[in-house]
């Protein structure tokens, strides 16, 4: 190739002119590079090699003395700052577990995933715990987004998610367990607690996205049912921490409640900006149901003490379950870390599949839902039984007050466990909905 | 009427808060012409200093105006540290720029991550800072939050110390002379490289104030840098680089526009429509607001 | 070649926020002239041409053929038979002399033809650089050009986009001697069957190579004529007295070239703005 | 405007006929290329690998585009999710009509929304030709009214960057508003089927990475073929310098724009078979992020080479898998590292690498060094 001569010597010209052979070589050396991609790419697949590469259901792995599940949780990105926390429940209940024994003489192996707030990564990462580490189960998923984006993945291949936070309910997909509340677990009660206090009409604030828009519609469904006025409904972009206007257009409507389905970064700048206009939990109380005990200690209690939370667990639920969990969950993270109802319902999840598989004798996931249905724990919200149905959990609801010190306490509960209703089908008001 | 001035009132304050954020990249972008993706992660640099410094510091008011400078001084040794290790290497590449220091805006978010933990942490605010006052009384009044008033007064005495900067120190008239002749300040005996970095520390340090006040209205965590940035680059593009009052008429301008359109229509529609209007105008004036208009721009 | 055409400048003025750069300039230019712009630094030469070329704005009337010119873009300017270079020499520097010259030649090629790969060297494309000497160079990457080759390059340029009227802004600037005279002679060629507008400082050159010439200053025609009635001006002889200390030198020898206005640079930008300014 | 001195940014060979006269190389390595693809991927990969791989060579079609409307254009097109989005949205609407069958409305607005049929926005897309056409067409058309009015204007460099990215950050916030009739945040998620072909059937799963591989292939070809022709040499004329460019009376407004409507196009024809692929599209791959992550991936790779920008945008999507599997938690820092030192260290791209390794050997030893790379 460099037979020319100024190939070699004359340093910037033979620079440029030589900018043309290679160019024309580069196309092969481009072809190598693939190649070699190609390569290192299969070196990644070492897991899969054994197995049938075709075979449709990839089978967990549950062959040596420990048994694998994905931990599947934004890392990174935006919603780090609330997934992190579930991540670390989930550790936690697994080392407890594995201390005391493992799942059927197994010790329990996380492997854990970065969702990186991001759904079709959510969903790339779901196929690679299935087929590549093949995991007994998968742990994670927040937004209603991530979880819709990993449904097929997981329907698919026939391998179980456990999904541990409050959602909007119209879902049964038959390979997620749902262990947070569903619409009539937690936006309904709170609902009839705001009727039983005498409230009439209500403001909706939320951030854009699935759970607030079908949440709303709910409530509208509800208040029009039950003579309450909805006065405004507002929708910020994620991650948005402008609510001046908001905050205005609030306080003008004169509602005499909030109902507020903000979720992580935007509730700071909501409730900063709801102080700053004047307006109290006194005056004008708000009913939250995405701020749980991790998030009053972003925002701080300055500017939330008073208003209302609706959830299924605090840290201060009463109970022998709950005082171990906390004062393990501290020992383990830090004393100033709180915990909230989505890491409760994450370790309780651990806990509920533990219980199934051990029913089963099996950790094959037909056989794991076969055995679902009953399977009680003693979780830190209190007794949790799974509705073998429709894979939600009975669920006690509990509306909690922000105090001072940045806890919660639990201002009212339904008395026992409610049982999980996705469809709503229970209630006639939301007839029109689905 | 009360819902007009509130608006207005808010439009400005929300324009106070783009013109802090902005005003540091009228140093960097508009004068250096350096598209510094990770100007974000400054501003939560100076977020985290009124943390850290709030740990220490007993009394909200007096860590929060401790804060002021010493976020400037940790914001500006960044700046001053990236320009000195990449963007120096970058000056003839301005697209360039833009993605590497976007690579460094991932890094100093994990980083955040890793210092203080995934989740959002908080800063009291003064007493003094989170009530309001009443402008208009009546059943109906109109009140003015004071933490937006602080925003708005911050915001102007940097506009006041910026431009007096430029305008009367030798500093500012050697910035102004590197920008406008790069290869004649250098033979005039002006260090360029030296100047570069100053302008860089200036900007970078005011971002740090600007995130000492976003502790004061939201979110302090690893990624409040980014949901801003493209609003305070576009202020920037709007108002005509290179042009301190452009950029002040198109914060307020932004701020009041939004506010009005987010009251009659929605958040998500407003900023669509903001956006929308953004690119209209510049197909109007596509240098922006004010020009430089020198021969050499033509 | 088609037939010659003169330009007809009337009452131009062109001004930058108050500046007035170019103030009422008349201006006759014949088919098939080669004439020379001189005058004192800021005299308005490079702006005149800028606005006949479209690149500034300005008000009056430029006639070329008789076509009006102003308020028509600059790549119709160019279209109408037009071309210019500029102080400092700007070509391509990424592509190949050939190259540089085929898209000068290609203005006005179809959708098809573009979409081609460029087969051998065009005829006209093979013409030019015969003319302007740079066939051996046809493949060296046009950013390793000396200085004076790629003046002649964009010459070539100007060749091959067959344009009526050249405007050359300083050709022979940084030019050896030798070069200086076969620039010349090459500008003399081309006034054959083009008109030829040259701005130039170097007067020997001028002196050897003018068939006409004007003089500018503060944006107004000070004199005109032969280079002879030139230098006999008195009014000439006073400005360039006012404006270098030698002012006979200036106008009698080669003469320090100082540097002109700034100039709106096509070109490769100074500083790191220029640079901008070209991106933007 | 820059250039970019490590990558040879001239585009012909030596002499135009030496090029026509041997194609045997471009065709070598295209061969080459394309057993890869074709023979070794799906021999050596298992089928979730082979999986991933598609939805990088997706990533890589949209750096094709890229590579012809910065790396030879010099616009910064930072909007290109803009595209991918409007034809993976495209590609997603017809296969969620298909889904749904015949009368029914697609799942999520049988759960979100209000309305009984679909949006009249929505019913050409029920027609498989017409949603076809559009992945690619709807992008070219949106690219092209855009262009016009902002090359024509002169909206240049850093603005064009900026306002791209405003542009993006626009139609994302938009998208994610009209949850009833787009899905909002959640997309498109759940297609079961492909033009009849059931999605859950590793074999079409296979099929489908073939079609992308076939169409990333044939892209890099036409591209290539716009590279070399003589509106490619005007382009990076256009690049060098605009206003010359226009004094020899072309108009560079519209030379630009035939880049960036062949750049949608490309970006367009990627996020529909993005869909397929992955089963999902969503406002997530739309905004600024993925936006930058395009561009990165050619410019980690080399802009101005076509092989540079399709190699490294492969590379750095692998880079993202590889890196973030092995360190969940500290990933971002490689990933970020990586792009400092490609970007600031080698501005021609990692493809300048070769170029530079293989002068200083033959620097060294003076010998011929045919066939190293």
């Amino acid at each position: 190739m460099s037979s020319q001569p100024e190939g070699v010597h004359l340093s910037s010209e033979s620079y440029r002119s030589s900018g043309f052979r290679p160019q024309r070589r580069r196309v092969i050396a481009g072809a190598a590079a693939l190649a070699a991609v190609v390569a290192l790419t299969a070196c990644g697949a070492k897991t899969d090699a054994a197995g049938g590469s075709s075979d449709q259901a990839a089978k967990a792995d549950t062959s040596g003395d420990t048994v694998r599940v994905g931990l599947l949780n934004s890392l990174s990105g935006t919603m780090a700052i609330s997934e992190v926390t579930v991540r670390d429940s989930l550790r936690l209940a697994i080392e407890e577990i594995n201390a005391s024994g493992g799942v059927l003489g197994k010790q329990i192996k996380p492997v854990s995933e970065d969702g990186a707030s991001d759904w079709p990564t959510f969903a790339e990462k779901a196929a690679k715990l299935i087929k590549e580490d093949r995991v007994a189960a998968t742990f994670g998923c927040w937004t209603s987004a991530s979880r819709k984006a990993v449904k097929p993945v997981f329907e698919k291949n026939k391998s179980l998610l456990f999904y541990p936070v409050q959602y909007e309910g119209l879902e049964e997909s038959p390979y997620i367990f749902y262990t947070g509340a569903t619409t009539n677990q937690q936006i309904v009660p709170a609902l009839d607690y705001l009727k039983s206090r005498g409230e009439k009409s209500i403001y909706l604030v939320g951030s854009d996205y699935v759970f607030p828009r079908t949440a709303n519609k709910i409530i509208k469904a509800y208040a029009k049912a039950n003579g309450m006025k909805v006065l405004g409904e507002d929708y910020a972009p994620l991650g948005s921490t402008e609510f001046s206007t908001i905050a205005n257009k609030v306080k003008a409507s004169k509602a005499d409640a909030v109902f507020n389905t903000l979720n992580g970064d935007s509730n700071v700048a909501f409730f900063k900006e709801y102080k700053s206009a004047g307006l109290t939990a006194r005056s004008m109380p708000v009913v939250s149901v995405s701020i749980a005990e991790e998030e009053v200690k972003s925002i701080g209690s300055q500017y939330l003490a008073g208003q209302l939370t609706a959830w299924n667990y605090y840290q201060t639920t009463p109970g022998a379950a709950n005082t171990k969990f906390v004062k393990a969950y501290k020992a383990k993270y830090g004393q100033d870390k709180p915990t909230s109802d989505p890491m409760e319902a994450a370790y309780t999840s651990v806990y509920l599949w533990k219980a199934m598989v051990e029913k089963a004798k099996s950790f094959d996931p037909e056989k794991v839902k076969a055995a679902s249905d009953g399977i009680t724990f003693d979780a830190p919200e209190g007794t949790v039984t799974v509705d073998g149905a429709s894979q939600h959990i009975h669920k006690t609801a509990r509306i909690g007050r922000i105090g001072t010190d940045g806890l919660i306490e639990q201002v009212w509960d339904s008395g026992e466990p409610i049982e999980p209703d996705p469809f709503l089908k229970g209630y006639d008001w939301a007839s029109g909905l689905s | 009427m009360t819902v007009i001035l509130g608006q207005t009132f808010t439009g400005i304050s929300i324009g106070a808060v783009l013109l802090l954020i902005a005003l540091g990249l009228s140093l960097t972008f508009g004068q250096m012409n350096v598209i510094n993706m990770a100007h974000g992660e400054f501003i939560m640099a100076g977020a985290y200093t009124t943390y850290v410094l709030q740990k220490s510091i007993s009394g909200a008011g007096l860590s929060l105006l401790v804060a002021l400078p010493v976020a400037f001084l940790v914001a500006g040794a960044l700046g001053a540290l990236l320009e000195w290790v990449l963007i120096r290497r970058l000056y003839l590449r301005p697209l360039d720029t833009l993605l590497v220091t976007w690579g460094v805006s991932l890094m100093l978010q994990q980083l955040a991550r890793d210092l203080f933990g995934a989740p959002n942490v908080q800063t009291r605010a003064p007493d003094w800072l989170t009530g309001n006052i009443t402008v208009l009384g009546g059943s109906d009044p109109l009140t003015f939050a004071n933490s937006r008033l602080f925003i708005l007064g911050l915001a102007v005495t940097a506009v006041v110390a910026l431009s007096l900067t430029l305008r009367l120190t030798s500093l500012g008239r050697r910035i102004r002379g590197v920008v406008q002749n790069r290869d004649l300040a250098e033979v005039s005996g002006i260090s360029t490289s030296r100047v570069d970095r100053t302008a860089f520390f200036l900007g970078s340090g005011l971002a740090g104030v600007a995130g000492v006040a976003l502790t004061l209205v939201g979110p302090i965590g690893p990624t409040m840098g980014t949901n801003i940035i493209i609003d305070a680059f576009l202020v920037i593009v709007v108002g005509g680089i290179g042009q301190l009052k452009g950029t002040v008429i198109v914060a307020f301008a932004l701020g009041v526009m939004q506010s009005v359109l987010e009251y009659s229509t929605t958040v998500s529609v407003a900023k669509v429509l903001v956006l929308v209007a953004i690119v209209a105008f510049l197909q109007w004036r596509p240098q922006g607001l004010y020009t430089l208009r020198t021969r050499s721009l033509v | 070649m088609s037939q010659l055409s003169g330009l007809e400048i009337r009452g131009l003025r062109v001004s930058f926020d108050g500046f007035t750069a170019v103030d009422g300039v008349d201006l006759d230019v014949a088919p098939g002239d080669l004439r020379f712009l001189i005058g004192p630094n800021g005299a308005g030469k490079t702006t005149l041409v800028d606005a006949v070329t479209g690149l500034v704005k300005a008000q009056g009337s430029v006639l070329f053929g008789g076509a009006e010119l102003l308020g028509r873009s600059v790549h119709r300017i160019a279209r109408s038979g037009i071309g210019r270079t500029f102080q400092t020499a700007t070509v391509f520097e990424g592509l190949t002399v050939l190259q540089n010259l085929d898209i000068a030649a290609g203005a006005g090629r179809g959708m098809l033809t573009m979409l081609r790969r460029r087969k051998g060297v065009p005829e006209p494309v093979a013409r030019a650089l015969e003319t302007v000497g740079l066939t051996d160079l046809a493949h060296s990457p046009a950013g390793t050009l000396a200085h004076g080759q790629k003046q002649w390059l964009e010459i070539g340029m100007l060749l091959v986009q067959d344009v009526r009227l050249l405007l050359l802004d300083e050709p022979v600037a940084g030019m050896s001697h030798d070069e200086r005279q076969a620039t010349g002679e090459l500008l003399e060629h081309i006034s054959e069957e083009r008109t030829v507008v040259v701005i130039e400082h170097d007067m020997d050159f001028m002196r050897s190579f003018a068939r006409s010439v004007s003089v500018l200053h503060a944006g107004r025609v000070l004199s005109e004529g032969t280079v002879a009635e030139v230098q006999a001006d008195p009014r000439v002889q006073e400005v360039y007295l006012g404006h270098a200390a030698a002012g006979d030198a200036a106008l009698g020898s080669a003469g320090p070239t100082l540097p002109d206005e700034p100039e709106p640079s096509g070109g490769t930008a100074s500083g790191r703005t220029g640079a901008a300014v070209q991106e933007v | 405007m820059t250039l970019f001195k490590g990558a040879p940014a001239a585009p012909a060979g030596k002499s135009p006929s030496v090029l026509a006269g041997r194609p045997a190389r471009a065709w070598a390595g295209f061969a080459a290329a394309a057993v890869a693809l074709f023979a070794l991927a799906p021999l050596a990969l298992s089928d979730f690998r082979l999986g991933l791989l598609a939805k990088y060579l997706c990533t890589a079609m949209v750096a094709v585009g890229i590579c012809l409307a910065w790396g030879r254009g010099g616009l910064l097109t930072l909007g290109q999710g803009v595209f991918f989005g409007l034809g993976g949205y495209a590609m997603a609407m017809h296969l969620k009509i298909a889904d749904a069958g015949p009368g029914n409305l697609p799942d999520f607005m049988q759960l979100y929304g209000t309305a009984s049929e679909l949006p009249w926005w929505w019913r050409p897309f029920g027609n498989p030709l017409v949603a076809l056409a559009a992945t690619v067409l709807l992008p070219m058309a949106v690219a092209a009214v855009l262009g016009s009015f902002i090359f024509r204007r002169r909206v240049k460099g850093a603005y064009f960057a900026i306002l791209s990215q405003a542009l993006a950050a626009a139609f994302a916030i938009w998208l994610i508003g009209q949850q009833a009739t787009t899905g909002g945040t959640n997309g498109l998620t759940d297609i079961q089927g492909f033009f009849g072909y059931d999605l859950d059937d590793p074999v079409n799963q296979r099929m489908v990475y073939f079609v992308i591989a076939a169409v990333l292939l044939l892209l890099i070809a036409l591209v290539r073929q716009l590279i070399h022709s003589r509106y490619g040499e005007l382009l990076v004329a256009v690049r060098d310098s605009e206003e010359r460019v226009r004094f020899l009376g072309y108009d560079p407004a519209n030379v630009k724009l035939v880049a960036y409507v062949v750049a949608a196009g490309t970006a367009g024809l990627a996020g529909a078979l993005f869909v397929p692929a992955v089963g999902i599209i969503s406002p997530a791959m739309i905004g600024i992020v993925p936006s930058i992550e395009f561009v990165i991936g050619a410019a980690v790779g080399g802009r101005a080479s076509l092989a540079g920008a399709v190699l490294g945008a492969i590379g750095v999507a692998w880079a993202k898998t590889a890196l973030s599997e092995e360190f969940p938690a500290a990933w971002t820092y490689f990933q970020g590292l990586l792009f400092i030192v490609a970007l600031a260290f080698l501005p021609g791209g990692l493809v300048s690498l070769a170029g530079i390794v293989r002068r200083r050997r033959a620097a060294a030893t003076a010998l011929p060094s045919g066939g190293a790379a």
